[in-house]
């Protein structure tokens, strides 16, 4: 076992656990805790897939502003955080049933495709040797490439401007007259 | 391996290669070079603190005519802060009632690994850094977001009324101010091309505080409010909310957001230098040579260059460290709106306009541009920008005093409009 | 060497258990922190087929930051909704918001 | 590792795994070193002397929620902004009025937020 493969088994094991207690606590601000490990787990993985960009970017968004509009909504509505109710709601086993299923399913395709039991389509191998090492100056070309995402980019910049005005009139009280 | 040869190594902080060159390229070897490395740094982080703590106290004490620490440790007081640190040690640490337990514990831990993780990337010399990421900076700012989320942890866990608004306080600063810093640091990333810290020191012939001055001043009023420094120290404000997040913490738990706070200043302090003033090289110098003729000092083709080059860096962190504690004793507190409303109506666009200006000029001249005349056309970009800035803020400040005068005026005669018939009867 | 399928399987997984929290949670935010953890399973897979399939052309890496993006204006708009919801309401229990029902 | 760039990154990676020592270490010396006797008026919330009254939840302004989504969308803004500004020296013309349009879209959030009146401390 390479040392990159315990990393990974490590990083796995940390981002599946934070998770699960991101579904199951009680206590919601515990489960956005886990939900901060998990993110970093995740921050994890992109440095070993080389996207070091994306890592960083993991940990700035997600990590310290996400989490941080969560905790805020979490400490607004907090009054109603009893933690003796079940955290789940009625349908919960059904919930788990059809979650089991789908997971199931999909884990089964990826098996069949990559492995010995069913006919290999993708070579489970090695990832190629990156051609480009500044995968970060490939990303920041392909946003103002005309040819590439110049319009996902400025669809970006209308959908943040969207957000931004769509929830200052959402979360603003309305004036006392 | 030979002890002499270690030793010369070591002092030349070529650690790394000298193992290489004994051992090989093998993994085994890089991972006792980084261990090595990483220890080096934490303690050097966690001893120059007390030494921080000591200059600050005393610096502050001269500049308001006082004497500060002069008793343990002889004339100058130099043992007092060690003095301090043995009686956090001894304290007994309490845990308040009703704390959630794992927030209160993990965040004096989790303040103190972000400041210490955004050393990694800071050039002490050439080549001599934690890892030369080829995100450096953005890396900075990756991990200094995370230590917005430690003060939400410290607020909540505490289960105490100060301590969360301490910490809504906090993090509505912390992260107003992160906008103009990101935005501010942009402009060197466009001028070097690179996010890698050790290329933007290369990028330096000219450092950057002469070329992109108002960058480097929204990024040093960012520094000064992302680590709670005054002005902008809201964050603890004594007088107000008792102490912030961090009112229910005692013994080494408090030392270890004081910690933070030191080890964050200094990292600022080597962000600045790095960034803006050429870090370890010797741009100045290089240039005075130039003109006689004479080849500039490089300190990468020297044996013991990164040793010289530490005394240079660490001298010039000491200058901007200086303007820190200069600016503490200098100004007092802001209050809460003016601090947002300086980052928000202020800092903000101002550093839009500044990254739009300076994308354009940076453009506008050919590729082929004399970088004396390129840094001059910069320049001047970014004082007229300052000046116009300062203009604007001025109209708007006398506007807005003839609006209080007249409303002044008015009240006044309202008030005598009153009470003069009362004063008939 | 950690062969592709690690990183599918991860990413499954992960997905499954935010599917799970979306589909079981009672409280509104715990619902979205659900959605988030599905959004960084995506943004695995997407990572993971850049880096194995197309190293050369940054489509996985673009597209993951838009992921980002639209995370993060879902989060911004839906906790001020719920927010909003609470102050009308008293309440961020997803099966009590039911006035539509009726 | 033999790649350069995970090379690096293993440093982080050794960074972040040895990391908590250095504040936990003290934090635990202190444990063994101080006394330890708990008791419930010690543990009391500290409130200036004064016995807290209610209970820790507040009522706090929307407002500090309004500043954290701001810094959100700039947030984002940045992870668009950092790999162009990397590769400035390599791209065009063209580039400089997209990210104009990009920027200037986003002012134009601001604008609307400061014309709401949502930047006002109330």
């Amino acid at each position: 076992m390479t040392s990159q493969q315990v990393i990974f088994i490590i990083l796995a094991v940390i981002t599946l656990a934070s998770g699960l207690v991101v579904v199951t606590n009680r206590n919601l601000f515990h489960a956005a805790l886990a939900m901060m490990l998990s993110f970093f787990g995740v921050a994890g993985f992109y440095v070993l897939l080389e996207a070091p960009f994306l890592a960083a970017s993991q940990l700035l968004v997600y990590i310290g502003a996400i989490s941080i509009l969560i905790i805020f909504a979490i400490m607004m509505t907090r009054r109603l955080m009893s933690t003796d109710e079940s955290p789940f709601n009625s349908q919960w086993i059904a919930a788990l049933f059809g979650t089991l299923l789908i997971g199931g399913l999909i884990i089964f395709v990826i098996v069949s495709v990559f492995s010995p039991f069913g006919d290999i389509i993708i070579a489970n191998s090695a990832p190629p040797s990156l051609a480009v090492q500044e995968s970060t100056v490939l990303l920041g070309r392909s946003f103002v490439d005309p040819d590439q995402y110049v319009i996902p980019f400025e669809i970006a910049s209308v959908l943040l401007l969207g957000a931004l005005v769509g929830s200052i009139a959402i979360a603003r009280p309305e004036k006392e007259s | 391996m030979n002890p002499i040869d270690l030793l010369i190594a070591t002092l030349q902080l070529r650690l790394g290669e000298y193992l290489v060159s004994v051992y090989g390229s093998e993994n085994w070897v890089f991972v006792v070079r980084d261990v090595l490395t990483v220890l080096t740094i934490s303690t050097f982080c966690l001893l120059i603190v007390i030494f921080l703590i000591w200059l600050e106290r005393k610096v502050i004490a001269r500049m308001q005519d006082r004497l500060g620490p002069n008793r343990v440790g002889g004339r100058y007081g130099l043992l007092q802060t060690v003095a301090d640190v043995l009686k956090l040690l001894t304290k007994e640490s309490l845990t308040p009632a009703g704390a959630d337990k794992w927030a209160y514990n993990l965040a004096p831990l989790l303040i103190v690994m972000t400041a210490l993780l955004m050393w990694a990337v800071i050039p002490f010399g050439p080549g001599a850094m934690g890892a030369d990421l080829n995100i450096g900076v953005f890396y900075i700012l990756a991990v200094s977001s995370v230590s917005v989320v430690c003060l939400l942890l410290a607020g909540w866990g505490s289960n105490n009324k100060y301590a969360l608004l301490g910490a809504f306080r906090s993090v509505a600063q912390l992260v107003s101010y992160e906008v103009p810093m990101v935005l501010s640091l942009l402009i060197p990333i466009i001028l070097a091309g690179s996010m890698a810290t050790e290329a933007i020191i290369g990028a330096q012939y000219i450092p950057f505080l002469f070329v992109i001055p108002l960058s480097a001043v929204i990024f040093f009023i960012s520094a000064l409010a992302e680590t709670g420094r005054t002005p902008f120290d809201l964050l603890e404000a004594e007088s107000e909310i008792v102490a912030g997040f961090h009112v229910e913490y005692g013994g080494m738990k408090f030392g270890m957001f004081f910690l933070a706070e030191f080890i964050g200043t200094l990292l600022m302090s080597a962000l600045f230098v790095t960034i803006y003033w050429g870090g370890y090289t010797l741009p100045l110098v290089n240039l005075v040579l130039g003109v006689f003729g004479l080849p500039p000092i490089d300190l990468a083709s020297l044996a013991w260059g990164r040793t010289l080059s530490l005394p240079i860096f660490f001298g010039k962190v000491f200058v901007i460290y200086f303007v820190f504690i200069w600016i503490r004793a200098t100004l007092p507190r802001v209050r809460i709106d003016q601090m947002l409303n300086l980052n928000w109506k202020f800092l903000v666009p101002l550093s839009l306009v500044l990254i739009l200006v300076v994308a354009i000029v940076d453009k506008a001249l050919p590729a082929n541009t004399n970088v004396w005349a390129y840094s001059g056309i910069m320049l001047l970009a970014n004082i007229l920008i300052a000046v116009g800035a300062i203009e604007l803020l001025r109209r708007r400040g006398r506007q807005e005093r003839a609006a209080a005068e007249a409303a002044h005026d008015d009240e006044l005669a309202d008030i005598s409009a009153e009470a003069l018939p009362a004063a008939h009867h | 060497m950690i062969p592709l399928s690690w990183y599918l399987i991860v990413s499954a997984l992960l997905f499954s258990i935010g599917l799970f929290g979306l589909l079981a949670r009672r409280n509104a935010v715990a619902m979205l922190m659900a959605v988030e953890l599905m959004l960084n399973a995506v943004n695995i897979n997407l990572v993971a087929f850049w880096r194995y399939q197309t190293p050369e052309a940054p489509a996985g890496l673009a597209w993951a930051v838009f992921v980002l993006t639209i995370a993060a204006a879902e989060a911004a708009v839906g906790l001020a909704l719920i927010i909003s919801v609470y102050r009308r309401r008293d309440s961020v229990i997803a099966e009590e918001l039911d006035t539509l029902k009726f | 590792m033999t790649n350069e760039v995970l090379q690096n990154w293993q440093f982080i990676f050794i960074f972040v795994a040895l990391s908590p020592i250095f504040p936990a270490a003290p934090v635990i010396l202190n444990r063994l070193l101080g006394p330890q006797k708990p008791n419930a008026i010690k543990q009391q919330t500290y409130e200036c002397g004064i016995e807290t009254v209610g209970d820790t939840w507040i009522q706090f302004k929307v407002q500090y929620y309004i500043y954290a989504l701001i810094f959100v969308v700039f947030d984002i803004e940045a992870v668009f902004l950092f790999p162009i500004a990397a590769a400035w020296g390599l791209l065009g013309l063209f580039a400089v009025f997209e990210v104009a349009l990009f920027i200037i879209i986003l002012a134009v959030g601001l604008y609307y937020a400061w014309n709401r009146g949502a930047l006002e401390w109330f």
